[in-house]
């Protein structure tokens, strides 16, 4: 079950990857930029798994004397590393908005002012 | 008729009050006295959106036993109409008649227009797509996925039903 | 309380099911459509977990899920429309 | 063409809106200040609140949406949540102890409310750093597109 | 308890209909049709299945909390299906063999 | 108080950030005291610590909210200061300061002031929190508010398509970068459980497995990426020259500063028993690309602050390459670079920010004969000229030379000699520079610019000051800073000693040596005292043969005057305007070398995915290499 998680987050990075790399399109760069960071949180997550376990928050009165948590490190960090992921997607559509303005288009053989 | 802003704070704030004590469903007084307080500001905050034309529509008892029937009746309709279609959808040979007729009807109130509308969408078979005013009188818009009445109000009746009446009787 | 499990799990197969439509879907709106659904069975599947595993909290999320499901939606329609 | 004349009432989206709005904005609230309690915590009850605005947007349109939230307000107590929140960070030097040290942590017994000393004015001031924040991105954006527009 | 089964039982039939529904059914519109199905019964059974057996259980908060999430799923879905369909209209998606079109014949796409 | 000091110079920047943007735009000089006072309570909190930890050799670390470690294990987030640290904290908070000052009138009339100095202390605050964690997620997080920074400051001129476009390509490369940190520390803490370094090394000590060798190799490329070494490197010309000045100088100076304080932190501490010769090979190898087709590059260039960028991009590479070598006096060398390439790789940027102040560009086609309006801006720019080039009285030599033997040293000759030809294209390039902004001929356009004000003229003629300092005492300023820094970096046991306690740290045993106090009589031939008489004898006889010649000054004036005749520089028309623009200057070299520089112009294509790839073709390559030398 847990192979399927790791498989999937190898598959999400390489999409990633590939999406910026290939795709002509800055939109399309972008989703490669999130892509990327969902696999990478996906696997995240999945290393702090123990079969069994249950969420990481104590409450009185659910808990049985035989339940265990799952590790909540890596829940904390793929926390933050999605709030920094959204930040990044935000600053990066904005620019993106911005380059559409000057340019009139998204096609990243256009935008290339700057070369040489 | 304009709502005083006393009463429209104070019934937005009684209906905040009740989401917050559903969702910690744990009565200290810490947890109470906070809410009381969460739900004064969003009240102040949300009054003018939440509250359209009466104040205090819901402490009248008898619209609130009105939507508690109203509850119930809705049920037996969905049932009905989500055996048909559920029947329709599993068939092997997709009896669908869609169309989109136009139906007049009675309800004047913002809240009870889109309480039936809302309830015509959710029985399964018909969808509304909008409202519009001609003539001071409200019309829906509806697709349906069965037409078999292309006159208006006999369509009206087959799709509305008795479900109309009732929100009449808890809105105006 | 065995039985809470597989019929979430057989509500959660019922949602891959349904990402047929949105990998599919001719339009945009068969996408949305099916997003939609899968929301709605994601959050069934959640409550039927939630009552079987006797932990109240998992019932915020599926909470928040209901109530938000529908922003999405909501803005996808609308830039549709084109009115965004 | 029709002859009559049609008014459109988008009555549907705006009555949710009015309907959802309190409701997410208390359900944003309680998930922030049960951050320690429960599930969430600051950030995604500032979100949820966040998608309050959004509904006011989708109800109403961007003008009445920006005159109820005032963007400039917004931007500014984004500062003042960010600068609340080193105070309380900072209210660990205070007590001579580390950056961040949790001062009043044995108030309360553990289960209530205010139980977890600075942990949970800290939840506070980042769910409202938060939704200001991104309450302000969202009004951002959808001024942009507005602009875009005309 | 018996009740439980039954009415999960129901819940599921239903949201297999409606997806099945969703799956089959020739145009967008008919689909949301379908899709409206699972979002009323389909998970109104599930979750007062859960309601009951919540109470079963004596938990209270627990029931309330499920009763409210299917409270909202229906008051939600009907919004979204409005304004999706609306959109689908205004964008031209194509329908299949409209028998009549009231909507078309009053506000004409441009 | 001195354990809360590293907290209080990260938060107090934090800290003005968030006032900062309290400010209406309007109100200028609050706000620029604000900005003022707050960057000088972080230099003032990071020099605090320099008796403590430089002199007295404590390393210091801080636990927030007290939460120690427990039977060994690092539970909470932990600050960790040791010499390294502070080197790198005391130059970088020293360059913010003189950045701060500099942009007060620089940015003047540009619009959305507030913004810009919000992200320029979050910038600088995010540096300074990456320089001082000991956690590696930290790490990321901070870098990443940093790339985050950077990208908006980039496009904060977004009225200029250039600068929207530099931004995007910056933040989608960044990202990648950013991307491949995070999976490794992801990697790591899957492996060892816990993202404390020092802990991290100890569990590591000994005991790799091929995770661990993947996680270096994606770190050491994520690094990179923010280094900007050569195949990545694509974007760092785009960026810095789209960016403000201000900005391009705190790039150079601290954002690429902390990403090479990553690749050592990440090689030599938690790393430190890796198989070193081989990562001695790549990294040098490395550092000689970097800096052979930085300078190149930067030959061919015919604008200010695009042709300092790629020198920023060589320069890097003697960084990279001296700490490569994993020898004291590599180390020594190439920490000692990174302060002097802060130094007048700073001053120079803001050379170029004091042009386009005056006159309204930095393209070198158009300028000219500025020298004549800006004496004193000229005379900054010919000191930092000389120091990036290593001309013997400056800061610049000191280092080179010292590269230049730890290389040869230590059997890497041909790196020495490309360093040295590296070192001289660097000087021609300048030249050009020189020659084309500040001497010949002034156009008409200019006739009426002036001096940049006092407050842009401060910062520079201080780092001008130490330049010089660095150039004329090396002694001193080796002794008293960087073979501290570099000691540090050889005895990694120390750190995790202070961080986990005697009893975790006893694992440790390999100190690798400690890094001599270089003395420069011993180490070639660099006598400073003898080339500063040697400059002050020339300067007299420069100065008697003017007086006795019957020099007149009066002699250069405008092109359009009637006694221009001796203006131009190689041609006696003086109706027409004859000056050798920038692109013109080595067009003979480049001819003969233009299938060379074909093939680079057609690297630097400016697609964005291009450069994507060229991230992962260096990421699929490192990989490669490790798994096939490091065991």
């Amino acid at each position: 079950m847990l192979l399927m998680n790791y498989i999937t987050c190898i598959l999400l990075i390489v999409m990633g990857l590939y999406t910026i790399v290939m795709k002509k399109n800055l939109m399309k760069i972008v989703i490669g930029m999130g892509l990327l960071d969902y696999g990478i949180n996906l696997l995240l997550i999945s290393i702090g798994f123990k079969a069994g376990g249950t969420a990481p928050i104590f409450t009185i009165g659910e808990l049985k004397s035989d339940s265990f948590f799952v590790d909540p490190v890596p829940q904390a960090l793929t926390l933050t590393s999605i709030v920094i992921g959204a930040c990044v997607t935000a600053l990066a559509l904005s620019l993106v908005v911005m380059i559409n303005k000057h340019y009139g288009t998204l096609d990243t053989d256009e935008v290339r002012r700057l070369k040489g | 008729m304009k709502p005083s802003k006393f009463n429209s704070i104070l019934s937005t704030f009684i209906f905040c009050y009740l989401f917050w004590i559903i969702f910690t469903w744990t009565f200290t007084s810490q947890e109470l006295i906070t809410g009381a307080i969460v739900s004064l500001l969003v009240a102040i905050l949300t009054s003018r959106f939440f509250i359209h034309e009466d104040a205090n529509y819901l402490f009248n008892p008898a619209r609130f036993l009105n939507l508690v029937l109203y509850i119930f009746i809705f049920l037996m309709e969905l049932w009905k109409a989500n055996v048909d279609v559920a029947k329709r959808a599993l068939s092997p040979s997709l009896p669908v008649n869609p169309g989109i007729v136009k139906v007049p009807t009675e309800v004047k109130s913002e809240y009870g227009l889109s309480m039936l509308a809302n309830s015509i969408t959710l029985t399964p078979g018909t969808i509304t797509m909008e409202i519009t005013e001609e003539d001071n009188k409200n019309y829906y818009y509806i697709h349906w996925i069965d037409v078999s009445e292309k006159d208006r109000t006999k369509a009206g009746e087959a799709i509305k039903g008795t479900l109309e009446n009732w929100v009449r009787r808890i809105w105006k | 309380m065995i039985g809470f499990v597989i019929v979430s799990i057989l509500y959660i197969i019922l949602a891959i099911a349904l990402l047929y439509r949105v990998f599919k879907g001719p339009h945009a709106v068969d996408r949305v459509v099916a997003g939609d659904s899968v929301d709605i069975l994601t959050v069934v599947a959640l409550v039927l977990f939630s009552v079987y595993s006797g932990r109240g909290i998992y019932l915020d999320i599926a909470l928040s899920i209901a109530i938000l499901g529908i922003i999405g939606t909501l803005l996808i329609s609308k830039y549709l429309e084109g009115k965004l | 063409m029709s002859k009559k004349e049609i008014k459109v009432k988008n009555y549907i989206i705006k009555t949710a809106a009015d309907f959802f709005a309190p409701i997410g904005l208390i359900l944003g609230i309680y998930v922030i200040l049960h951050g320690h309690l429960s599930p969430g915590g600051g950030f995604q009850g500032g979100v949820l609140v966040a998608s309050a605005a959004v509904l006011i947007y989708l109800g109403y349109g961007y003008e009445k949406a920006t005159k109820t939230l005032n963007v400039n307000l917004l931007k500014k107590s984004e500062s003042i949540a960010a600068l609340m929140y080193s105070f309380f960070a900072l209210l660990g030097i205070f007590y001579a102890a580390n950056f961040c040290r949790n001062v009043f942590y044995n108030v309360g017994k553990p289960g209530d409310l205010f139980s977890s000393g600075t942990i949970f004015l800290m939840n506070f001031a980042v769910g409202y750093k938060v939704l200001t924040g991104i309450g302000f991105l969202i009004l951002l954006m959808f001024g942009l597109l507005n602009n875009e527009e005309a | 308890m018996y009740l439980v089964y039954i009415l999960m039982a129901i819940g599921l039939f239903f949201a297999f209909a409606g997806t099945v529904g969703v799956l089959r059914m020739p145009d967008a519109y008919c689909r949301m049709q379908s899709s409206t199905n699972i979002a009323t019964l389909g998970t109104l059974g599930a979750l007062l299945g859960a309601f009951l057996y919540a109470i079963y259980l004596k938990n209270t908060g627990m029931a309330i909390k499920i009763l409210f999430i299917a409270v909202f799923i229906i008051v939600t879905n009907p919004v979204a299906g409005h304004a999706i369909c609306k959109a689908a209209y205004k964008r031209g998606v194509k329908a299949e063999k409209l028998t009549c079109d009231d909507y078309g014949r009053d506000f004409p796409n441009e | 108080m001195t354990q809360h000091l590293p907290i209080l110079a990260i938060i107090s920047l934090f800290i003005g950030a968030f006032i900062v943007s309290l400010i209406k735009e309007k109100n200028t000089t609050l706000r620029n005291t604000v900005v003022l006072i707050v960057t000088f309570a972080s230099l003032i909190f990071t020099l605090m610590m320099y008796k403590p930890i430089i002199e007295e050799g404590n390393v210091l670390t801080y636990w927030m909210g007290n939460w120690e470690p427990v039977q060994n294990w690092a539970i909470g987030i932990g600050l960790e200061v040791d010499q390294l640290s502070l080197f790198f904290g005391l130059f970088i908070s020293l360059s913010i300061v003189l950045s701060a000052m500099y942009s007060f009138k620089y940015i003047e009339n540009e619009t959305g002031k507030d913004k810009y100095y919000v992200l320029f202390l979050m910038m600088s605050a995010s540096v300074m929190g990456f320089i001082f964690t000991g956690d590696l997620f930290n790490m990321y997080v901070m870098i990443e508010i940093m790339t985050f920074a950077s990208v908006a400051l980039t496009a904060f001129r977004n009225n200029r398509p250039e600068a929207v476009e530099a931004g995007f390509k910056y933040i989608a490369i960044g990202s990648i970068g950013s991307s491949l940190i995070l999976l490794a520390t992801v990697i790591l803490y899957a492996q060892f459980h816990t993202l404390n370094l020092a802990q991290l090394a100890g569990e590591m000590y000994n005991n790799y497995t091929v995770a661990s060798i993947f996680a270096l190799a994606l770190m050491i490329v994520g690094y990179a990426v923010k280094v900007f070494a050569v195949p990545t490197h694509f974007v760092a010309p785009d960026a810095y020259m789209a960016a403000p000045s201000s900005i391009s100088m705190l790039f150079s100076g601290i954002v690429n500063k902390a990403a090479v304080y990553g690749i050592l932190r990440i090689i030599y501490v938690v790393y430190q028993s890796m198989n070193l010769p081989t990562m001695q090979f790549l990294l040098i190898f490395w550092g000689t690309v970097t800096m052979f087709v930085g300078v190149t590059m930067a030959l061919a260039q015919h604008d200010f602050k695009r042709l300092l960028a790629f020198h920023s991009i060589s320069q890097i590479g003697y960084v990279i390459t001296g700490i490569g070598l994993t020898t004291a006096l590599g180390i020594t060398g190439g920490l000692y670079h990174a302060l002097n390439h802060t130094l007048f790789k700073g001053l120079l940027f803001l050379c170029a920010g004091a042009v386009f102040y005056a006159t309204g560009t930095t393209d070198l086609d158009k300028l000219g004969g500025l020298a004549k309006r800006m004496p004193q801006t000229a005379f900054i720019f010919l000191i930092g000229a000389f120091s990036i080039s290593g001309i013997p009285p400056f800061n610049g030599f000191v280092s080179k030379w010292i590269i230049y033997q730890a290389t040869y040293e230590a059997g890497y000759a041909p790196v020495t000699i490309v360093a040295l030809l590296v070192s001289v294209m660097t000087l021609a390039s300048f030249i050009k520079v020189a020659q084309s902004a500040f001497f010949g001929q002034l156009p008409k356009e200019f006739k009426n610019v002036e001096e940049v004000p006092l407050s842009m003229r401060v910062p520079m003629w201080i780092m001008a000051i130490l330049c010089v300092i660095g150039g004329i005492v090396p002694n001193i300023v080796t002794k008293y800073l960087v073979t501290p820094a570099a000691n540090a970096v050889m005895n990694a046991s120390r750190y995790v000693e202070a961080m986990m306690g005697k009893e975790f740290a006893s694992k440790f045993y390999n100190n690798l040596g400690s890094a001599p106090v270089i003395d420069y009589k011993l180490a070639g031939y660099w006598q400073p005292i003898s080339w500063l008489i040697l400059f002050g004898v020339l300067l007299l006889a420069f100065t008697l043969v003017a007086v006795l010649g019957g020099f007149n000054p009066k002699h250069f004036s405008y092109a359009d005057e009637e006694d221009a005749k001796y203006d131009v520089f190689f041609s006696g028309e003086s109706s027409e305007f004859s000056h050798v623009a920038g692109s013109d200057l080595f067009w003979g070299l480049k001819y003969q070398f233009r299938h060379y520089f074909d093939f680079m112009h057609n690297i630097h294509s400016g697609i964005v995915n291009d450069y994507a790839l060229s991230v992962v073709f260096t990421a699929a390559v490192i990989l490669l290499y490790v798994f096939t030398f490091v065991r």
